[in-house]
């Protein structure tokens, strides 16, 4: 078990290096010179070179991407190119409130599409199910800026003016000091995050409760509860826990829309503000920190497969 | 109270529909005295199981309930009509009064909790009045299994196939219930562990007088082990008796059918055909998948025209012989030569002409046959491949071959999945044949099908023998086909031929003891 | 939605695998069939017939000026130029629509060759093809959007290409599970028995036995497609202006949500109900798929 | 204008109060130099921060801030400037002749010239020669000095300034300020004007997106917003909660032709596409009538802007003509366009409608605002740009003379140079005038800009906010001048 687990570790780390090689790559090819997008109508010569020259521009591109490399060991993640100063404290707030947003959403979701999921694939065929299952199926289509300009339309300027439809943070004060501002966002989240996780859920439930082992447990006269909880739950743990990754892994590439349609200062938005200014280092980070999510949370998937699996867990043991 | 002690289990009249309401049990009816084994016999598909889990008043997911009785007299209370309880009574009554056995233990154990647990989960959930400990390690010697603490703590997949199926028959004791159900727990067991099954099974019944309710479809398992025999047939009960006047005097057409399919070892052999020098030779063939060692050196000769039998039990290395004789083994060493000449081990390195005078049948027909391809155009490829025919010319062959295995020609654009088993087989043959090989490796070809299609697809196999005058090796694990089929026996266990001669001299007198023991164990009519 | 989607219940590849044309007979019995394939017909007409219906309906071409902006001339009022919005909207949909089937095509070709080959070659080279795969899945696809259009620039077959490649690597990871579940089965040892060639394996005996997953992933990748290309647009990096396009007619008219909801909501619910359509076909298949009839649910 | 009068605040000015406004743009590029400005919360902030010697006021009048008095030698080649009285720094220290020199010498670091530098060409040397007065010596003389020195982005800091402490003379200093997202500031007590500002504190925000900033104020999350979009003036007139601030301004958004490069180096062809123009249907379709019409000329309300000259206007059979006679009767041309400024992509979409009529294909290339002030920006051959209201001269230094920054057209027309060296080193105004009439005479018949209109400025804010007044400069919200705003009663009602 303890080898697979490394060798899952492994992987990862090959991946995420490779992961590290295309975004470097990737972002180089980014046309325009971040020197004149930073001064934008006002460049003039002389600023250009001067500030081409702070931003070691004019280095070969091997060394710099092994500067860089070398950074990201020391947590330094390079200098924004617009803000002059280091990428870690421009993403520092943003990121933790992109985390905000993103556990809230999970920590919603999750809890949520599991009841629906299990309940559904419990009552499949009536009435209930039918109406989840079709709602989910429904809103799973939708891209989510449509689910947000509704929300926006229904809570915050038409319908009813309740909540508002952007974030205003005040510099020093944390996104989540007023509350009532990741209302929407986060329910937007939360609405394309759901079906996903109950329709999966309902899937593997299904699965697992048509599974001999169940049936054999209800023919020895155990409760549906007892079955349920005892039985069939157990197993929807592994395919859970790859749902749900992909499903944080999704939210977090997935906020950018969102970030961006509710002004929210998140990665997101940092994202599509430094690619417009050809801010490498900044997409860099991002891009980077939003594959390692990925991977770490596929990687934390995997392994939690591994442990629930009592097949793969007990190998160490002959 | 009398007539509750010699009725355990009663059902009369019992229908079971689809949701959609197609019958599937039409009216059932039968009774089971305590101590008693009724053998509940039947084609696939004949509603076995569903009127087996109908005594526990338990219908899968799309089948309800269409009238009838099924009432059960536990070992102390009133009788009930367990149709008419609910759920939670009907609870009660599962796996106390009434238990279940299910085919396959490997789907029905759940493979995420330990073994010990599942057994004392039902003694818990029927408020066991002793220590359930105890129990559980005293049901566990019953069944004949180690009842330590650490095998408790074993999963399901650290048994094997024979474990799990008796730790299955274990839980089904543990709370000593009146009836049992059990829906072909040997299927899938090799002959030795089904025979321990089998003793099991009688044992625990006739000792704790419980009602057996066996489903199987092998009737030389009913001659052992059945007191009285009930025959299903598309959702009907067409026969019920004791089981000897059933097995002997059959009355309904099925029976007899079922009855002539079985083998019978008492059979007499098929002739020795001329000896001739081998058409093709194995010399000295080993083979390993990482450190497991499956062939540990087979030296194995089939001469022209000769059928040889490669018996052995399974997992003991018969596929994985006949596969690096076929060509689709790689990484075996040692030789495998036609008519002298050494072939190469793998078969994109073999010649066509080779390739085209050794064919390989595989051991299911529901595999070997590609699904999106009609009989006649899985039936050309060899042709394709392996001759220079053209076009009009294959398909002539290929009708010819159709022909040949007794298949209808209106058959050939049909898709595998329009056919049954048996003609699935049969055109897995003629992709075999129609290339007119010199010698035929026959993987198991019957294992995966009905005992009455098996019947006739090694009759098959002998007139095209005897017509084609091609070698064949014949690999099985059921001794009981060797008079029909084979001229010679050779014994494959772990990875090595163990006993090998004329069928004759090994069924009479087997020299090792593994042949003994086998020819003791396979059950006979 | 734009990337939520592996965590679709991806059919186990049940002992026969269906045929295309059996499992869409089998998903046509589900009522969401019949109803996603109204939804979705209806959107591809109006998509199709559109160009050449507007003119002849409102009497304005796609780019003339029927009024001031955001004046509710015309049918549904004019959009942020000016233009009328009745005709923009009949006129703006083949492109995406164009542009989905494309990117979707080019993501299920690529995804299932690659699929099929790590799938089947198995060893080093699925190794490393689903290893590299795994580097393309942890980049978010709207970033290799992003990027891709900030290098090279808004261009139609760019929206295809990247679109499509994002997709490839997740077709590849079903096509790559469903042949490795079929490649052990006794038919493709025969046809290596027969020395048959491996490129002919792949398209002849694998490729027909995984059909059925593969229809349930173009089943969803179009309607991914649809969502993602919309998306797209809504961030003003999708179709360029003037072309008259869905996702490019909210982006332009979100602004004026409040005063003319025309231009916005007509694409928008073409869009849902496109998308809604295309899933409600793409589910049916997948539980087509997985073995699920009529009666099994009833 | 609005059915329902909502209740303006009257009556003197009250003190106090936070004002919360929502600005276009921004990003992690954000700065608090005061030289540097490059968006418009830059702006914002800049313009409140620090103040520059003298400035443009609302009627683009220059009107002296800093200095008391700014006057130019006879030949136009010395402008000595005296320093206001008694006008303090934040931190309460006296503004000296030492700080304004070393502020210059800052812009004009040819290591890191800042933005204001390149206007500043011909400026030799600023010496202190007095208690309050600093005089400017020129290279070359310079009649319109006075209008180079009135930009905002020439603010006057301490010799010591560093952007850490950022110091001026501004009604307000700052208090937080977080790239990209929002700055605060609060009243400066220093500040020279009496009273002013009213406001205790100032919060700027910033909106990437439009929509965004509209919702913030229609849910009274910000108290005025800037650039409102045109489309969605009607439906802010006509909540009694919002005012819509309008403002005239010299804004324009020309088509640019390099007059160096096929086909626009004919001038047929840069006749016959002024011609193509529907500067009315411009005005309509692209500003929703919030605009005034341009003559292809820039500057108008420079007291030397030619109004003799012809309204030109659409004539589809003379370009028609003109293309024929310089052989090029289907004209096909590429027009670059970016979302450099509201109605800049519009613009070029509605100019591609109208050239067909002229049998004139346009491709539009859309390229983001990055790429378009990218390597190629100056050398596009047809696209478009974007200036704030400015006067002639300045506007020619910038971008119509052949050493001009910005000459995106590569105008190098020798009678016009002429004219205008004459006219900026003539001190007399009549004289000045008369050459500037004729140089813009020039660009109306043979230039490379297609000036098809002046867009109006329109911001909104919540009717408990007094003190905005409509602004010529092209600047939002009273070209950010918060100091003359304040608060009502949030209700919306006056006291
Ligand atoms: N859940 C179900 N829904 C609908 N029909 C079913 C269901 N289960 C079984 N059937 C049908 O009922 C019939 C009897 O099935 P059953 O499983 O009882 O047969 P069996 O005799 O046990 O077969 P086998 O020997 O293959 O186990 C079959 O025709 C089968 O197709
Ligand atoms: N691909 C494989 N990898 C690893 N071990 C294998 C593989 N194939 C077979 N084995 C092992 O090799 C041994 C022999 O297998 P083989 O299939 O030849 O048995 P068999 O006699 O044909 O059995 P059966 O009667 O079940 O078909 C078994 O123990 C099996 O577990
Ligand atoms: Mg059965
Ligand atoms: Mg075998």
């Amino acid at each position: 078990m303890t080898r697979l687990i490394l060798k899952r570790l492994l992987v990862s780390l090959v991946v995420l290096w490779l992961v590290t090689l295309l975004v470097f790559v990737a972002t180089l090819l980014l046309p325009g010179d971040p020197a004149r997008a930073i001064l934008g109508q006002q460049a003039t010569p002389e600023r250009i070179a001067a500030l081409q020259h702070q931003l070691h521009l004019d280095e070969p591109v091997w060394q710099r991407y092994l500067s860089w490399l070398g950074g990201l060991f020391t947590g330094d993640l390079g200098t924004s190119t617009s803000t002059q100063g280091p990428v870690t404290t421009l993403l520092a707030d943003r990121v933790s409130a992109s985390l905000v947003l993103l556990v809230l959403a999970a920590v919603i979701a999750t809890p949520l599409g599991l009841a629906f999921g299990t309940w559904t694939a419990m009552r499949r065929g009536r009435a209930g199910d039918q109406v989840v299952s079709g709602v989910s199926l429904v809103i799973a289509a939708l891209p989510e800026f449509v689910i947000g300009v509704a929300l926006i339309v229904l809570f915050a300027t038409t319908v009813f003016r309740v909540l508002p439809s952007v974030t205003l943070t005040p510099p020093g004060e944390a996104v989540w000091a007023q509350p009532s501002q990741l209302v929407l966002p986060v329910l937007t989240l939360v609405l394309v995050v759901t079906p996903y996780i109950t329709r999966m859920m309902r899937a593997t439930m299904s699965e697992v409760l048509d599974s001999g082992y169940v049936e054999m447990a209800r023919l020895k006269g155990m409760r549906e509860r007892t079955v349920l909880l005892r039985h069939a739950l157990p197993h929807a743990v592994g395919p859970v826990a790859q749902v749900v990754a992909i499903q944080l892994a999704w939210l977090a590439g997935g906020v950018v829309v969102v970030e961006f349609l509710f002004r929210y200062p998140g990665i997101g938005q940092a994202l599509i503000d430094a690619v417009g200014k050809r801010d490498v280092a900044v997409v860099q980070a991002v891009t980077l920190l939003i594959a390692a999510v990925y991977i770490v949370v596929n990687l934390l998937a995997d392994v939690i497969g591994i442990l629930a699996d009592p097949q793969l867990r007990t190998e160490a043991l002959r | 109270m009398t007539t509750a002690m010699t009725k355990a289990l009663e059902v009369t009249g019992l229908a079971v529909r689809t949701t959609a309401g197609r019958p599937v049990l039409r009216s059932v009816s039968y009774e089971i005295a305590p101590g008693e084994v009724l053998a509940l016999v039947g084609e696939s598909g004949s509603g076995k199981t569903t009127a087996g889990l109908a005594a526990l008043g338990h219908f899968r997911r799309g089948l309800a309930s269409g009238g009838g009785q099924v009432v059960l007299h536990p070992r102390d209370g009133e009788p009930v009509d367990i149709l008419t309880l609910d759920d939670a009574a009907r609870r009660q009554l599962r796996g106390n009064a009434v238990a279940y056995i299910p085919q396959d233990p490997a789907l029905s154990l759940n493979p995420a909790l330990r073994v010990g647990r599942q057994i004392a989960e039902v003694l818990e959930t029927h408020g066991y009045a002793g220590a359930a400990g105890e129990r559980v390690a005293e049901v566990l010697a019953e069944v004949g299994l180690p009842s330590d603490e650490a095998y408790q703590r074993r999963y399901p997949h650290q048994l094997s196939g024979g474990q799990q199926q008796r730790v299955g028959i274990a839980m089904a004791f543990a709370c000593r219930p009146s009836v049992v159900v059990l829906d072909e727990p040997t299927t899938g067991l090799d002959v030795k562990t089904q025979a321990l099954v089998l003793e099991t099974v009688r044992q625990l019944t006739s000792e704790h007088g419980v009602a057996a309710l066996y489903i199987t479809h092998d009737l030389a398992v009913v001659a052992q082990l059945a007191d009285r025999v009930a025959v299903m047939y598309q959702g009907d009960l067409v026969e019920c008796g004791v089981a000897d006047d059933v097995l002997r005097r059959p009355k309904h057409a099925y029976t007899k059918r079922l009855l002539a399919a079985v083998p019978d070892l008492g059979a007499e052999p098929a002739a020795a055909p001329p000896p001739d020098d081998a058409v093709i030779a194995a010399r000295d063939i080993r083979m390993s998948y990482g450190q497991h060692k499956v062939l540990r050196g087979i030296d194995l000769a089939v001469t022209r025209g000769e059928s040889v039998m490669l018996l052995g039990e399974s997992g003991s290395g018969k596929t994985t012989l006949s596969q690096c004789i076929a060509g689709l083994n790689r990484g075996f060493t040692g030789t495998v030569a036609l008519e002298g000449t050494p072939l190469a081990p793998a078969a994109r390195q073999r010649s066509t002409d080779e390739l085209r005078r050794i064919q390989y049948v595989f051991q299911s027909p529901f595999s070997s046959l590609n699904p999106r391809k009609t009989i006649a155009q899985s039936i050309e490829v060899p042709l394709v491949r392996l001759t220079s025919l053209s076009r009009t010319e294959r398909r002539k062959r290929v009708a010819e071959t159709l022909d040949r295995v007794r298949l209808r020609p209106d058959l050939a654009n049909r898709l595998p999945d329009q056919l049954s088993g048996g003609e699935r087989q049969r055109a897995a043959i003629a992709r075999a044949l129609v290339t007119t090989p010199d010698v035929l490796v026959c993987d198991e070809v019957t294992s995966a099908l009905d005992v009455s299609v098996q019947a006739t697809i090694v009759e098959l196999l002998g007139e095209l023998r005897r017509e084609l005058g091609m070698a064949m090796l014949f690999v099985t694990h059921n001794i009981a086909l060797a008079p029909e089929v084979a001229d010679r026996i050779a014994v494959l266990r772990g990875g090595e031929i163990v006993e090998e001669g004329a069928v004759e001299a090994v069924l009479n007198s087997p020299s090792h003891e593994y042949t003994s023991e086998l020819l003791a164990t396979t059950p006979r009519l | 939605m734009t990337a939520v989607e592996e965590e679709r219940v991806v059919p186990a590849v049940p002992e026969t695998p269906p045929r295309a044309a059996g499992l869409i007979r089998t998903a046509w019995a589900f009522p969401q069939a019949k109803v996603g394939t109204v939804l979705a017909g209806v959107v591809v007409l109006v998509a199709l017939l559109g160009p050449w219906l507007g003119p002849i309906l409102t009497g304005h071409t796609t780019t003339d000026f029927a009024g001031k902006p955001f004046k509710p001339g015309g049918l549904m009022g004019t959009d942020g130029l000016g233009r009328d919005v009745l005709t923009r909207f009949l006129a703006g949909g083949t492109t995406l629509l164009l542009y989905a089937v494309l990117a979707t095509a080019l993501g299920i070709v690529l995804g299932a060759l690659l699929g099929m080959i790590a799938g089947y070659g198995g060893g080093w080279l699925d190794s490393l093809l689903m290893r590299g795969n795994d580097v393309l899945l942890s980049f978010p696809q709207l970033v290799i959007a992003l990027l891709a259009i900030a290098v090279i620039g808004p261009k139609g077959w760019l929206l295809v290409l990247v679109i499509g490649l994002t997709h490839a690597p997740r077709t590849a990871r079903v096509a790559r599970q469903a042949t490795v579940s079929v490649r052990n089965h006794d038919y493709i040892r025969a046809a290596e028995m027969y020395a048959v060639p491996r490129g002919r394996i792949l398209l002849r005996e694998i490729l027909p036995n995984i059909t059925g997953p593969l229809m349930v992933e173009l089943g969803l990748r179009l309607t991914y497609s649809i969502g993602y290309i919309a998306s797209l647009s809504f961030l003003g990096l999708g179709i360029q202006p003037p072309a008259a396009d869905w996702g490019l007619m909210i982006n332009e008219n979100r602004i004026a949500l409040v005063v003319q909801p025309w231009g916005v909501l007509l694409p928008v619910v073409a869009i849902a109900v496109l998308a809604v359509g295309t899933n409600l076909v793409a589910d049916s298949l997948a539980s087509a798929a997985a073995g699920r009839t009529r009666e099994d649910r009833g | 204008g609005s059915t329902v009068a909502a209740a303006v605040p009257s009556g003197p000015p009250r003190r106090g109060g936070t004002l919360r406004v929502g600005v276009t743009g921004g990003g992690a590029s954000d700065t608090l130099d005061p030289h540097i400005p490059a968006t418009n919360p830059d702006i914002a902030r800049v313009l409140n921060l620090y103040e520059p010697l003298l400035l443009r006021d609302h009627d683009y009048r220059l009107q002296m801030l800093v200095a008391e008095s700014l006057k130019s030698s006879p030949d136009a080649r010395t402008w000595t400037a005296v320093l206001r009285q008694g006008i303090r720094f934040h931190d309460g220290r006296p503004v000296t002749p030492a700080d304004v020199v070393a502020t210059f010498r800052r812009i004009t670091d040819p290591k890191d010239p800042k933005s204001g530098a390149a206007g500043l060409s011909m400026l030799g040397e600023v010496a202190a020669t007095g208690d309050r007065t600093v005089e400017f010596r020129l290279t070359s003389p310079n009649s319109g000095f006075d209008d180079l020195l009135g930009q905002y982005s020439l603010g006057i800091v301490p010799a010591d300034f560093d952007v850490k402490r950022p110091i001026g003379t501004g009604p307000f200093k700052a208090e937080t300020f977080t790239a990209g997202l929002q700055s605060t500031f609060v009243r400066n007590e220093h500040y020279w004007r009496p009273g002013e500002p009213y406001l205790d504190r100032l919060s700027l925000i910033n909106f990437a997106d439009d929509d965004a900033r509209i919702n913030a104020l229609l849910s009274s999350q910000v108290d005025a917003i800037d650039q409102v979009p045109v489309a969605l003036v009607d439906v802010l007139r006509s909540d009694p909660r919002i005012q819509v601030l309008r403002s005239e301004t010299g804004t324009w958004l020309p088509f640019t032709m390099r007059v160096d490069r096929p086909p626009f180096n004919d001038v047929r062809v840069r006749q016959a596409l002024r011609l193509v123009v529907d500067r009315e249907q411009m005005i309509n379709q692209v500003l929703s009538g919030q605009g005034r019409v341009g003559n292809d000329l820039y500057a108008p309300f420079d007291p030397a802007y030619n109004r003799q000259l012809p309204q030109r206007k659409q004539n589809i059979a003379e370009a028609k003509r003109l293309l024929a006679e310089a052989g090029k009767p289907n004209l096909d041309i590429e027009l670059v366009t970016a979302p450099i400024q509201a109605g800049a992509v519009e613009a070029a979409q509605v100019f591609q409608q109208q050239a067909k009529a002229a049998g004139v294909n346009v491709r539009i290339r859309k390229i983001d605002t990055t790429t378009f002030y990218g390597e190629n920006y100056l050398s596009w051959d047809f696209a478009q740009d974007f200036w704030y209201t400015r006067n002639y001269l300045p506007q020619v230094a910038s971008g119509a003379l052949p050493k001009a920054p910005y000459n995106e057209t590569h105008w190098n027309d020798p009678e016009f140079t002429g004219l205008v060296t004459r006219a900026s080193a003539t001190v007399d105004p009549k004289a000045r005038t008369e050459l500037l009439h004729r140089a813009q005479q020039i660009e109306y018949e043979r230039g490379g800009l297609i000036v098809w209109g002046f867009v109006d400025q329109v911001d909104a804010y919540q009717s408990y906010v007094a003190g905005f007044v409509p602004d010529r400069t092209g600047i939002s919200l009273s070209g950010y001048q918060f100091r003359q705003v304040w608060l009502g009663t949030a209700e919306g009602g006056a006291a």
